[in-house]
């Protein structure tokens, strides 16, 4: 006879449980907090600057962003590990069936979390349905002066004005590197590419790649640290990509 | 003789102060022959006929509205079982089935709500002949609490259809003549 | 009462009471006060065609100003300019557009309560009146439509929700609450209109008859060829039963997807399965205290509406909005009961920031206005009666509801699951609109008193049919024989 | 390079080496040598819907880290890092990410003009004019009345008016920047000279230390190699299978984007770095056994700890884990910048030789020297810039030429090289941006953007190996500018006699291939060619050459611990109740506030993005009543400014801080009118090697009864955990 103790809760598992394709592992504890991830995004995703006034009203666009938080009083303060924030890439995702114009859908074929700028119209339902606050919102049409948009990037669109937009996982690299491998008739090296944030971060603490193999340098990450991995919000049922390590001896 | 000739062909409008009196004449016509299909009642409150001692009324509004109930329900399974299956290429969201049962009932419910309310309403116009601008027999003091009652009847004469309405309390009673409201 | 007396005692068995005269009954009792039909006809008509003074004038001016730069201005800026103008941010994507979109829902319920439930259950006070609570769910949804619209950041791609084939070879996405509301607002606000036009038709065939010139045409037109015959009657009759029946659930499903936008979400504060009929009654709770001010206003600012409304419709309508005070309340305390109980980290964090946040004052405005004000004041029939105290406990319940609808959405999106992200929310460019919204609503009224007869005469005049007095052995009691 | 080569023809040489993921190409098409061809001809490396990648190098601060950037039909979209540059490998910091707003910036000088003092705008010269107003400023004065003040970051154009100057007989060229003031670079150099006996700059392997001990360095924001020192600093910290993870102690009065890091923070008394060293020192050496070393013996570690404002016990517990453990002490920062900032570096230099850890793994070298590089060549010292000021004063500079260095905005006020600039008859600024300087001059003959030019950089610290970095146009340039050495080679040829000597070549390239093909001859490096086009070409597109040798010096660490160092607290400038702390700010540099991402990124430690504000500890702020936001006006002995308020959990309550980066009067668009400048309030105090006391003021502080808003990025009410609602 099954008894109550013998039901483990991890073997509830969550229907159309999935691994996902594309992960990250973060440590935050080598994480210095030092935004170049922020700017090579930013770069990277022809994402605009806001200005002082918008920026300080909880509108800057950065579709990653460092949180930090304090501990305790002076002179026992303690700042918090580092925690950079973008979009989870859900494997469930709160943001997508709410979407009321399908502007934000979910791949199959990458298992990302995609925004479809083009089908937004701006209900914003998307980014208060994210648990994880990742989405931005283009507020107004912001200005780059001539002769800044030459350095846009030619595989991002430019957003417009009333248009949600949010952390892609890099997926004009993503592409790129899949066109690549598939003219040369092999599947993505790990590691053959990585993401502006990843690429940037002076201490590695970013490491991007697949995770729906288990020689992959992120799989083996995600799983060998798993004592003091995790992930955001994970008891939402998001499944979220990303996985964040604090530290701690090994 | 021309007054007469249109008589005929138009028949009578009586104008009665009250309900009682209107009952009275149309239960006096009966006796007298005329047909209750040769009568019409018009009243600026809802009578209903059996305070006339009318015949009950045909109406096809219940009908109509079902069967607008049944094609909004079509409707909303068209778009919740069928136009899933109609975009380019299959759609995601979540981990949610393509065709989530929760939301299709929201969908079905308001449909059907919607096609059965407007085709009501369409029923309305349908069964009273709305919009209808050509000149009707009436009188402009219906609206002021008179009930008329229009006979046209061929077989029995005018007069005495005249003549009973009179000794039903008719206030007046004239040849019925067809004016642009 | 003599009863209650000591000296009395010694009196034979015989009891003094002061019965009611038929005088008292005609005065109170509009329905047993009955005028000719035709007398009653030229009062609505006087009301409606008397040449309007300079001050209706400079009334619909100063509206129509009004209008003009705060919604239309406005919002031409909005569109212009983009959503940056308003005080929306992260975390408070949404703020007081849909704030008011929930408000003037709510508001536009009360319309079809008092028409279609009171209609189904034959309360027979609610006969004067229904016209201009019909008339308020019309206008209330046209400013909660306007109010999604300017939420929208594309709103000129707002089509792109309908179902409709296209191009793109995609549909609406009806997994979203957002759609389901989408079709709900649209149905409401089609039934509503066709519920609001059905009962117009002998009124409009009324005014046809009693009018000339311009005003003539006008009417001929909408009142479609109606005379009254008896076929007419039934179909009407079976139409507005249909109608009256079936736009209840409509209503109660309207407001309840709309609770839903909130309660489907993975917010804490949000995800409450109590949200739907919670937020029913609220609507219901503030769509009766603007009916009440409506009627308040129609009676002051109409001519000959004294007669059609009297202190026993404010008496009527108050006894509701205590009951539905009440109903908010068990639901409020509920709602919160729960989400306190529960003791997740952040919903706990939510109240606290509700009741202790930099606008914790109105939390507790919520609460006084819209409990314990109604609860002090309603339970008294005569200050019930009393048009000026019901209609300001009308107003205070509408500010109260509208708080409810700002700590619902602004405040609540304050808090979330990424406290870096807590922010405040300082409304912009949603002011002056949400003042044009109010302010358009208020000029339809205006504008339409002067257009359509504001009573239904014959259903007035049916209701007087209906009603008599009857004497109960010495009682004399007022008694309403069914017609339908 | 006499001939014309085409570019097709340069790839060709160039081959296809190169083992980044992108193809690099040796030239830009900013070459002089190849005329635009229509897109139809397009090179196959520049076809549509392909980006070529150039390798070249940072010019964001002195670090020269490696970039490859990414150009697209001729524009550049992305600065990525050089995965093979050894100093950085393939990594980049925010300011080298942004590079490409300085690029593309709406703000840059877009000709050659002449104007007069204090105007913005002015008359748009040709260049040949440019050039004779050079080479007539050159010829018409004395050598000596000429004089150069560089910028830290381009070190070809460095050696070529050394090489001027050398057969000339002006001026040396000064290099200054604001950075290396607050690096106390002088002062870090100057004490490993007193120690070791030898120069150079000191070279901290913190990726193999267990234990990291910082005074006051901010090694993972700007100080001197900050992303070769974040690597460092991920190594330590990672556990691995061998290791434990690496803990990391912040000694400092304010907690510095570096000290959030740290395991342990402590936080000291501005000015007691020195004695908290040598206590520690102390107790180590008590730990250790044996006795205590000669260095140490001064102090007395109770009363270290006193004077500090840190517990006793704290320090052995710190000095325990220095002593068993694998550690490195950093002296760095605003440790340095005061008066007895050398003590402070020697006593933290002393802390190494204590554990015998020069020249080992995990502890202290001296950076190898640059392959063209015979000794370290460090920028001015705040007191040699001062020589240069009393010099213009006195009217002995008749002309200055500046490039590179914007030093009315990043020298002090108080130094007085504003006033300075009206005793000098000319002044001919070589800015890219219209800055303070530029406003100042009356020429301005903008060089390209550093990704417009040629050049090289050497690694002066940061990694084992000598390295010279390699910088090429990856664009044409945007604007009607010139490269200043082009424009110097250019006037120096029209001026004739010796100057004409001095610089006998065609243009910068040939300069530079003379330089660099200096190279060819050595061994163990990173390439070899067979001609000088062939190494050079290879040398663009590689973004460099460098020696595969490990070439860090060890420290001579023989008779480090018997020397004396003065076991003293600083002394402070000024009346005042605060000490003052002026930091660097991490995202801004010295030179990013005209780059409109670098504004909008926020803080690392307060996320405050678009201004300046002043950080104060919430207690203090409460006893006077100062809430955020709130602007006060901060007053020392040498000026005031007003800045808002910032209230800041993790700074001493008897210190304040203000980051330097903003407060530009001119520099373009995104940086006017914005901020204050914390130099401001810098006196003209010197620590004994010569670097500025930046952090050796006291201010006081006064309301204004004025707010501003300041842009923060965190929740003003969610970052303290339990007190919600409550805002911060």
């Amino acid at each position: 006879m099954t008894t109550l103790s013998d039901l483990k809760i991890s073997e509830v598992k969550l229907e159309g449980e999935h691994v996902g394709k594309w992960g990250m592992v973060i440590d935050q504890d080598i994480c210095t907090g030092c935004q170049a991830c922020v700017a090579a995004c930013s770069m990277e995703n022809n994402i605009p600057f806001v200005g002082e006034e918008d920026s300080g009203y909880g509108r800057a666009m950065h579709w990653i962003r460092i949180e930090r938080f304090w501990e305790g009083e002076y002179p026992e303060v303690k700042m918090t590990n580092q925690q950079p924030m973008m979009c989870q890439q859900c494997g469930s995702a709160p943001c997508e069936p709410v979407c009321p114009a399908f502007a934000t859908v979910h791949s199959q074929a990458e298992q990302l979390n995609l925004q479809v700028y083009n089908r937004c119209v701006g209900t914003r339902y998307c980014a208060n349905n994210c648990p994880y606050q990742v989405r931005t919102f283009n507020w107004r049409d912001y200005q780059r002066p001539e002769p800044l948009p030459n350095q846009f990037n030619p595989d991002v669109t430019v957003r417009r004005r009333g248009v949600m937009e949010k952390c892609t996982f890099c997926i004009q690299r993503i592409h790129k590197a899949q066109d690549k491998a598939k003219s040369e008739g092999r599947e993505v090296a790990d590691g053959e590419f990585t993401t502006a944030c990843a690429q940037a971060c002076p201490s590695n603490a970013i490491t991007f790649g697949r995770i729906d193999k288990e020689d992959t340098l992120v799989y083996q990450m995600m799983h060998h640290g798993q004592s003091h991995g995790k992930k955001h919000l994970e008891e939402l049922g998001t499944l979220p990509s990303i996985t964040y390590m604090n530290g701690g001896g090994a | 003789m021309a007054e007469k000739k249109s008589t005929t062909s138009h028949g009578l409008l009586a104008v009665f102060p009250d309900l009682e009196p209107a009952a009275n004449a149309v239960e006096g016509l009966r006796a007298l022959g005329v047909d209750d299909a040769c009568m019409n009642v018009i009243s600026g409150v809802p009578v209903t006929e059996a305070m006339l001692g009318r015949p009950p009324q045909h109406s096809n509004v219940p009908r109509v509205a079902m069967g607008g109930a049944i094609l909004g329900f079509s409707a909303g399974s068209f778009l919740a079982f069928i136009a899933p299956f109609m975009y380019a290429y299959p759609i995601q969201v979540s981990t949610q089935a393509y065709v989530p049962w929760p939301p299709s009932f929201v969908l079905l419910f308001e449909l059907t709500m919607l096609g059965m309310l407007l085709s009501t309403f369409l029923a309305v116009f349908l069964d009273s002949f709305f919009p209808n601008y050509r000149p009707m027999k009436y009188v402009p003091e219906i609206s002021d609490g008179k009930i008329a009652i229009v006979v046209e009847c061929e077989h029995v004469e005018e007069k005495k259809i005249m003549d009973t309405l009179k000794k039903f309390g008719a206030e007046s009673v004239k040849p019925a003549e067809a004016k642009q409201l | 009462m003599a009863y209650g007396k000591k000296e009395t005692e010694n009196k034979p068995a015989v009891y003094e009471h002061h019965g009611h005269t038929e005088e008292h009954f005609r005065e109170k009792h509009l329905m047993l006060d009955p005028l000719p039909r035709g007398q009653m006809n030229d009062m609505v008509m006087e009301a409606m065609t008397e040449k309007p003074s300079w001050k209706y004038w400079l009334t619909v001016f100063v509206l129509a100003s009004i209008v003009a730069y705060c919604l239309v201005y406005s919002w031409i800026r909005l569109i212009a300019e983009g959503v940056g103008i308003a005080g929306v941010n992260r975390p408070s994507y949404w703020g007081i557009f849909l704030v008011n979109t929930v408000f003037w829902i709510g508001i536009s319920h009360a319309g079809t309560f008092i028409s279609a439930i009171l209609r189904v259950f034959k309360a027979e006070f609610r006969r004067p009146f229904t016209r201009v609570a019909e008339l308020m769910t019309t206008f209330g949804l046209v400013q909660a439509g306007f109010s999604i619209f300017m939420h929208m950041g594309r709103v000129w791609l707002a089509y792109w929700l309908m179902p409709y084939p296209n191009q793109r070879m995609l549909w609406p996405n009806f997994h979203s609450p957002l759609s389901w509301d989408l079709l709900a607002i649209t149905t409401y606000l089609l039934s509503s209109t066709m519920y609001l036009f059905l009962p117009l038709i002998p009124d409009l065939a009324m005014a046809r008859d009693k009018t000339t010139g311009w005003r003539k045409n006008f009417y001929r037109i909408l009142a479609l060829g109606f005379r009254g015959t008896e076929g007419e009657w039934t179909h009407l009759r079976n139409a507005m039963n249909i109608f009256a029946f079936a736009i209840i659930p409509v209503m109660f499903s309207v407001h309840t997807i709309v609770s839903w936008d909130f309660a489907a979400a993975t917010r804490p504060g949000w995800n409450s399965t109590i949200f739907g009929p919670y937020f029913v009654i609220g609507a219901l709770h503030s769509g009766m205290g603007a009916a009440v001010v409506v009627l308040a206003a129609v009676r002051k600012f109409v001519k000959n509406m004294d007669y059609f409304i009297r202190a026993e419709h404010f008496d009527a309508i108050g006894k509701l909005m205590l009951i539905i005070s009440m109903g908010w309340a068990y639901f409020f305390f509920n709602d919160y009961m729960v989400q306190w109980y529960g003791g997740d980290k952040w919903t706990k964090q939510l109240l606290h920031f509700h009741e202790a946040g930099p606008l914790g004052w109105m939390w507790f405005a919520m609460l006084i206005v819209n409990i314990a004000i109604p609860w002090a004041i309603l339970w008294n029939s005569k200050w019930r009666s009393t048009p000026w105290l019901v209609s300001t406990v009308g107003i205070l319940i509408n500010v109260g509801m509208w708080f409810e609808r700002y700590i619902i959405i602004p405040i609540s999106l304050t808090i979330n699951r990424m406290p870096f992200t807590w922010r405040m929310y300082t409304p912009g460019i949603e002011i002056p609109l949400g003042i044009g919204t109010l302010t358009l609503f208020i000029l339809l009224y205006v504008i339409f008193a002067k257009l359509i007869p504001m009573i239904p005469v014959w259903e007035v005049q049916e209701g007087q049919m209906a009603h008599q007095l009857k004497k109960f052995g010495r009682e004399t009691v007022v008694t309403v024989s069914e017609l339908e | 390079m006499s001939e014309q080569v085409s570019r097709r023809d340069f790839l060709k040489l160039a081959g296809l080496g190169a083992a980044t993921t992108a193809v690099l190409t040796g030239c830009g098409p900013a070459s002089r040598y190849v005329t635009r061809e229509p897109y139809q001809q397009m090179p196959e490396y520049n076809s549509v819907g392909q980006s070529t990648y150039y390798a070249t190098t940072c010019r964001e601060c002195a670090a020269a880290c490696g970039l490859v950037v990414r150009t697209y039909q001729g524009r550049a979209i992305k600065v990525e890092g050089n995965a093979n540059h050894p100093l950085n490998l393939g990594k980049t910091c925010a300011r080298g990410q942004a590079t490409l707003h300085g690029l593309y910036n709406p703000d840059r000088v877009t000709d050659p003009i002449k104007k007069s003092r204090g105007d913005s705008a002015g008359e748009i010269v040709d260049w040949n004019a440019a050039i004779q107003a050079v080479a007539d400023a050159l010829k018409n004065n004395q050598p000596d009345e000429i004089a150069f003040l560089l910028g830290t970051s381009s070190d070809h154009l460095f050696d070529l008016v050394t090489d001027l100057a050398n057969s000339t007989g002006i001026n040396a060229p000064i290099r200054f920047g604001a950075m290396s003031m607050f690096e106390s670079r002088a002062t870090l150099s100057k004490a490993a000279e007193n120690l070791f006996g030898q120069t150079g700059l000191p070279w901290f392997d913190v990726g193999n230390a267990d234990v990291v001990f910082s005074f006051g360095a901010n090694f993972l924001e700007t100080w001197l190699s900050p992303l070769s020192y974040t690597r460092g600093f991920a190594q330590m910290r990672k556990a691995t299978e061998t290791k434990l993870r690496g803990r990391f102690v912040q000694f400092e009065a304010r907690m510095s984007a570096t000290g959030g890091k740290a395991d342990e923070w402590v936080s000291l008394r501005p000015g007691t770095e020195a004695l908290v060293a040598l206590a520690i020192g102390r107790l180590v050496a008590e730990i250790r056994g044996g006795s205590v070393p000669r260095i140490f013996s001064s102090v007395e570690p109770a009363d270290a700890a006193e004077q500090a404002g840190v517990k006793l016990e704290a320090l052995e517990h710190l000095a325990e884990m220095f002593a068993n453990s694998k550690a490195v002490a950093i002296p760095g920062g605003p440790a340095l910048g005061q008066s007895n900032g050398l003590a402070v570096a020697e006593a933290v230099l002393a802390l190494n030789a204590l554990v015998n850890n020069f020249g080992k793994s995990g502890g202290v070298y001296l950076s190898a020297l640059a392959p063209n590089q015979t000794e370290y060549n460090r920028p001015a010292s705040s007191q040699e810039m001062q020589a240069l000021v009393e010099k213009m004063k006195s009217g002995a500079i008749k002309v200055l030429f500046v490039h590179g260095v914007n030093p009315v905005f990043e020298i002090p006020n108080s130094l007085g090289f504003k006033d300075a600039l009206s005793n000098v008859g000319q002044v001919i600024s070589f800015a890219t941006f219209p800055d303070e300087t530029a406003l100042e001059a009356d020429y301005v003959l903008p060089d390209h953007h550093g990704l417009e030019g040629w050049g090289y950089q050497r690694v002066t610290t940061g990694t084992d190996l000598p390295v010279l970095s390699g910088a090429q146009p990856v664009v044409t340039p945007y604007y009607n500018t010139r490269s200043t050495a082009d424009v110097l080679i250019a006037a120096a040829q029209l001026a004739g006699g010796s100057f004409a000597s001095a610089l006998p070549f065609a243009d910068e390239v040939e300069f530079l291939e003379k330089k660099v093909s200096a190279l060819m001859s050595e061994s163990n490096g990173s390439f070899s060619a067979l001609d000088s086009t062939a190494f050079m070409a290879t040398f663009q597109q590689f973004g460099g050459w460098w020696k595969n040798v490990d070439s860090k010096v060890t420290p001579n660490a023989g008779s480090v611990l018997n020397k004396n160092v003065k076991a003293e607290v600083a002394e402070f400038a000024g009346e005042g109740e605060f000490f003052f702390v002026p930091f660097m700010s991490p995202t801004l540099g010295e030179a990013g506030a005209n780059k409109p991402w670098l504004q909008e990124l926020p803080d690392p430690t307060t996320t405050v993005m678009w201004t300046t504000w002043v950080e104060i500890n919430p207690e203090t702020a409460h006893e006077l009543h100062l809430e955020n936001d709130e602007v006060v006006r901060v007053i020392s002995e040498a000026g005031e400014i007003e800045v808002p308020v910032y209230l800041y959990p993790a700074i001493r309550p008897d210190t304040i801080a203000i980051p330097f980066g903003q407060g530009h009067t001119a520099y373009g668009r995104y940086a006017e009118n914005r901020g204050a400048n914390p130099a401001d309030l810098l006196g003209k105090h010197f620590n004994e090697a010569g670097d500025l006391a930046f952090a050796g003021m006291k201010v006081r502080i006064e309301k204004t009864g004025k707010t501003k808003p300041v842009s923060r990025l965190e929740s003003r009410m969610g970052v303290y955990g339990e007190e919600l609602g409550e805002e911060h």
